[in-house]
């Protein structure tokens, strides 16, 4: 039993740490917000491995799982990376393992974005940005690329997600599955975008209530910085407890994905539910903390909470993944 | 006590009822706080204006009816239930008015009212600067004394619709040897002319609602300075009583909003979680609780009492209740609350994504909840300030 | 409109709380505690014709309403009367106009108590005291003489309050009504009774807030009051807003049931609901204020806060009555 | 990352449950906070000790298995998993031991830890005084200087199990000249003798927990000076720092409530309110997140790491998610809540009550959760102290 990070984990992290640090600053995702289509480290990743990093060596990849990723991708949450690197990191095994091997080289080298739909869910995300979509329709699981699938444009409360209804036709589709096969299929790349998306948001949260400290120790009012009043010393203790305990469910869940544990979906349903919660909570409460001006979409929390918002809801809302949660522990039909 | 609502005020509210329900537009304007849906928003406040709706509480001389405060409770019910646009006047009428009643001169009574009621004339509120929020004490704008008026100069900030509006009332240093709650003037001030710039700022749901007014050396004349030269901590007291307390958030608001989750909810209980039905009966309750608290508190004024410090606890709990019943709403929505204005498949849910951002504002302005904590604990429970 | 209350009704309520501040003292309710049956106000209240206010001036009451009563209980509340003055002025009026005209005459004396057991309620209430039941069992409403009841004594968390499960004969009893009638006056009074502890309910907050705020004034912690400290302020904010919000409500009731106002049972359950909610939670912010000293049975505050505890699941429970509301605004069956 | 158990360690929870489902008792024991069931609690513990189950993680030669962090953990989760009896010996092995372990001489070793292991000895806290409870460092208990030793004089309350224990230990002055942190030495003092009075004080739930102890010039001899004179406050806070954080609450025991909470939810799930059902799967998500939590922090501490200020982080999260979870319990149970034990009526769920107000303590002890948040929010977050 060891429940830590490895040496070469940490480097990995540390690798695309520095990347975001450098590419992916808050000017370019306010640029993104404002359709300035700037240069994002979507390339610097891919040649960095990092977004084909759970595609075997053969596949192009650098072989490694979840546990791996689960570092990286809290990182972009930490930045706010504008672009599908849980989707990538999600799908393409999938994809690469099913016939999808054209793509998933694609992609992992950055030349191409993927985005997912699954079963009912009623919005894809980066529909502008996709050049293919993992689709599963409850039979087949297949490729859709960007010209076969009719997209009716949405306005998403965070304006660096480009979201859509879509429509899906089955012309100039690969199929990598069918039938059970698919359906399982389909629920893996589902749980590791769960996964991812539960990482991300860790990410987002840890930024947004470094935010917060910081703004709390520099903030003076009534002769002293905001940050000694004891009001806001307990909120902000909150939301990093908050934060602190959602962090190793998201690493157990990446563990269970790695060894595909027969509990994984509940593993990261925990996982999923308990980011959301603490990401909500975090916004609240550094929002509260910043007061007027982090009200504005001059200041960059925003940037951060909007997206906190949106992902707590993609891949699973709160209620879903708790109710899968008690299916499991419930014994409920 | 008597709960009954008199023949009088039935008649009131029919009549009132039955105008809103002949004139209110059909479908909801843009929003006040973007430059297109603020003209629309003024014109309706014209045609309030018109119809003698405005302002149901004030004198008849400057636009009003002459209600009581119940009236004026009826009139928010019914202006809430019928979906009515916000209320773009809304500073001057509630913040500034109060003000210039207690306060006022005669002229300026005269001068100011009508037009603030009839929207011909808009006011924005300018409390804060950049380094005095919570600390409005600690401001810094001046006003310096010259012939015939005042030259005043600083940055306010935070100005609700001020890119839009034509003056604005707030608080200068007139005496540069006092410090924080004393040497300060209350001022009237325009938000056009010249020393005046106005930077629009946009808020968190992407409108225009902010503004940032620069000042260098403006001129005021005397008889815009309301109250009291060096008083004017004393005058603006009275004006951010009126903000947190009674006359900013009627219940009906937030009656209106319950009674909006409860539709969402019929609508989606059959696939939501049916934990919800918790959060929507405790925001029902919630909201019933606040109505009665305040009918408690209007028949105290309405017998000479004073809101004082009860405007603290009711600015805390409806600025929470509001976040509350807005993420209940939001959770029922599942994966389309992220779905904003513009969105097709929005239906009518991102009117709650808009709500539930602006509740967030609530906590924060008209004095920060924590202030108004400290303030409960301190001036109602006599704990210690140090 | 008018929300408030007349001259008189101010004047019996400081009748009732001078007699409770002389009569009630917590040396008082802590002996009633251990058992040691000492005097209680319960003649006193009788003799000022408390426990009889809600009979007309022929039954030999005052000829008063539930608004009456409604400060008179919240002062029970605020001293933790331990005697069944809900229940009197919940049921007499019932009881005198359907054939209990004996009983009702006695309990409004002083000179015997009741108890209230309608439906499937599991427990009955001051059931050592208790001269006589009145019991609804889904046909009839009957008085009980205590003698016919069989009663399995139980241990309330409040041991003021001796619980009991009761089994109920026809022996002796004198019917009051059958049927729809039955039905109809056992509703009032269940109604009568739940809005009495709701006030109830509000009083003892009262005077867990108010000793709450005492300690935190004169505890000196770290050199200061620990009342000086923003967290305690703001717990105590709290809990006073909790409280103040929760007592109009409770007045509201207090008018509906008097009036016969249709929406009765939704206003009473409104008015229990948050009472019950906010008793608990002034208790749980009160202990904590007090600390260690709380949570001792040498304190005052226990005393307090188990009959809150107790009150707050007693004549439905926040989910029984949260369900009541929701069944009334949500338009199900 | 590898979250399988290794062969030994499966191993040792064999042999661990096995033993626990031969030995437990069938019926639970009355409270170890009375006088009868603290006697029957003692029993226990020896013979845990005897089959060496006492304190696995302890070096064998004081009666452990030298168990590595992750058995203990193992160990805790079988032990709350069997329903097995409260630890009355857990002042002295939860915190005392630690302290020892780090400060203690070979002869204090020797002399103390095995005796404590078997219950022979038994100890208790002696921290608060009634003017210093959060405000430790305002204690006044003396020890003056004498042939041999120290003569110690002062009021200690809140001494859990003090009724009934041998000794305690605590902070007391013995450089009357310094103030507040400095000049405090860790003595080891008895419970009984000359100079000694001890009062029971009955606990919110009615039983016996708490003892005030009363010194006067009671001799200790310098063998029991724990740690170096006058350097008290720094021996004293490695221990405050196991009692918040790691040993005293094990995730096994928070497991355990929410196992028992699911199972109570499974026999009302059909009448009980169905907003229930989340307070379940949320109870069972925090629960599981603080064993997972622990988990990182074991591994951290087994790779050489400190707990530091983490413990705050811990106590506010298992203090505050246990009350909720006897909450969620006593709303299952409805109108019965307020039976206690000795209620015919009360099948198990006097258990729940009983739990529900041991679990209000815990926001209490142990430095309260005002003074947790404090230390999260200046030591961890890095924000100012004034």
């Amino acid at each position: 039993m060891r429940f830590g990070f490895t040496e070469d984990q940490l480097m990995l992290r540390d690798t695309v740490r520095e990347i975001l640090a450098r590419e992916c600053t808050p000017e370019v995702v306010r640029a993104v917000w404002e359709k300035k289509s700037p240069k994002t480290p979507y390339g610097t990743l891919a040649e960095a491995g990092v977004l084909g990093m759970t595609l075997t060596e053969e596949q192009g990849g650098l072989g490694l799982d979840e546990t791996d990723a689960a570092l990286p991708l809290e990182e972009a949450g930490y930045a706010a990376l504008p672009e599908p690197i849980v989707e990538a990191i999600a799908a393409l095994p999938v994809v690469a393992a099913h016939g999808g091997g054209a793509w998933a080289e694609k992609i992992a080298a950055g030349e191409a974005r993927l985005s997912i739909s699954i079963g009912d869910a009623r919005l894809v995300a980066f529909a502008e940005q996709a050049d293919v979509f993992l689709r599963y329709d409850g039979k087949k699981l297949y490729l859709a690329p960007r010209e076969e699938v009719a997209l009716e444009m949405q306005v998403s409360v965070d304006r660096t997600r480009s979201i859509a209804v879509p429509r899906f036709t089955d012309e100039g589709a690969t199929v990598l599955a069918e039938g059970a096969e698919a359906a399982e299929l389909a629920a893996l790349v589902f749980d590791r975008a769960a996964l991812g998306s539960a990482l991300f948001l860790n990410g987002l949260s840890r930024k947004m209530l470094e935010l917060a400290v910081e703004y709390a120790k520099d903030r003076v009012q009534f002769g002293r910085p905001i940050g000694s009043q004891q009001a806001v010393k307990h909120r902000l203790a909150d939301a990093l407890i908050a934060l602190e305990f959602a962090k190793p469910l998201a690493y157990r869940a990446a563990w269970s994905v790695a060894v595909a544990d027969p509990e994984r979906s509940l593993h990261v349903s925990l996982a999923k539910l308990r980011a959301s919660e603490a990401a909500r909570f975090v916004a609240k409460q550094s929002l509260q903390v910043h007061g007027a001006i982090g009200y504005t979409i001059e200041h960059d929390l925003h940037l951060w909470m909007k997206r906190a918002w949106a992902l707590a809801a993609a891949y699973g809302t709160e209620d879903f993944h708790r109710d899968r949660i008690g299916r499991a522990i419930l014994n409920e039909a | 006590m008597d709960l009954r609502f008199t023949e009088k005020e039935e008649a009131f509210r029919a009549e009132c009822r039955a105008w809103l329900e002949a004139n209110v537009p059909k479908e909801p304007l843009p929003s006040g706080d973007t430059a297109e849906g603020f003209a629309l928003h003024v014109e309706w406040e014209k045609k309030l204006f018109e119809a003698r709706w405005a302002v149901v509480s004030w004198p008849e001389e400057y636009g009003g009816r002459g209600a009581s405060l119940f009236e004026w409770l009826i009139f928010e019910e019914e202006y809430y239930r019928a979906g009515a646009p916000n209320r773009v006047t809304q500073n001057g009428i509630f913040l500034l008015a109060p003000t210039i009643f207690e306060f006022g001169t005669e002229e300026q009574k005269k001068r100011i009212l009508r037009p603030m009621a009839a929207a011909e004339h808009l006011w924005a509120q300018g409390w804060s600067e950049p380094n005095a929020g919570s600390d409005l004490a600690s401001l810094k704008s001046t006003a310096r004394r010259v012939e015939g008026g005042w030259r005043l100069t600083g940055q306010k900030t935070w100005c609700t619709r001020g890119a839009f509006c034509d003056s604005a009332f707030g608080l200068f240093r007139t005496d540069p040897t006092q410090e924080r709650h004393k040497g300060l003037t209350y001022f009237l001030f325009p938000l056009k002319g010249e020393g005046v710039t106005v930077r629009g700022v946009d808020r968190l749901d992407g409108d225009l609602g902010f503004a940032e007014v620069f000042l260098e050396d403006v001129f005021v004349p005397d008889r815009d300075v309301l109250g009291e030269v060096n008083k004017g901590w004393e005058v603006a007291m009275a004006t951010t009583s009126s903000e947190r307390g009674l006359s900013l958030r009627s219940p009906g608001r937030f009656m209106a909003t319950a009674s909006r989750l409860v539709d969402l909810y019929k609508r989606y209980r059959e696939t939501c979680d049916p934990a919800l039905r918790k959060e929507v009966i405790d925001a029902y309750a919630a909201a019933e609780a606040y109505r009665w608290y305040t009918f408690g508190t209007v028949t105290r004024m309405s017998q000479g009492g004073e809101i004082g410090a009860d405007s603290s606890m009711n600015k805390v709990y409806w600025s929470e209740m509001d976040v509350r019943t807005h993420e209940a709403a939001l959770a029922m929505i599942g994966d389309r609350l992220e779905l904003d204005e513009g969105s097709p498949a929005a239906e009518d849910h991102a009117s709650w994504l808009k709500g539930f951002q602006f509740a967030l504002a609530g906590p924060i302005y008209a004095g920060t909840n924590e202030i108004q904590r400290n303030i409960i604990a301190e001036r109602v429970l006599g704990l210690p300030r140090k």
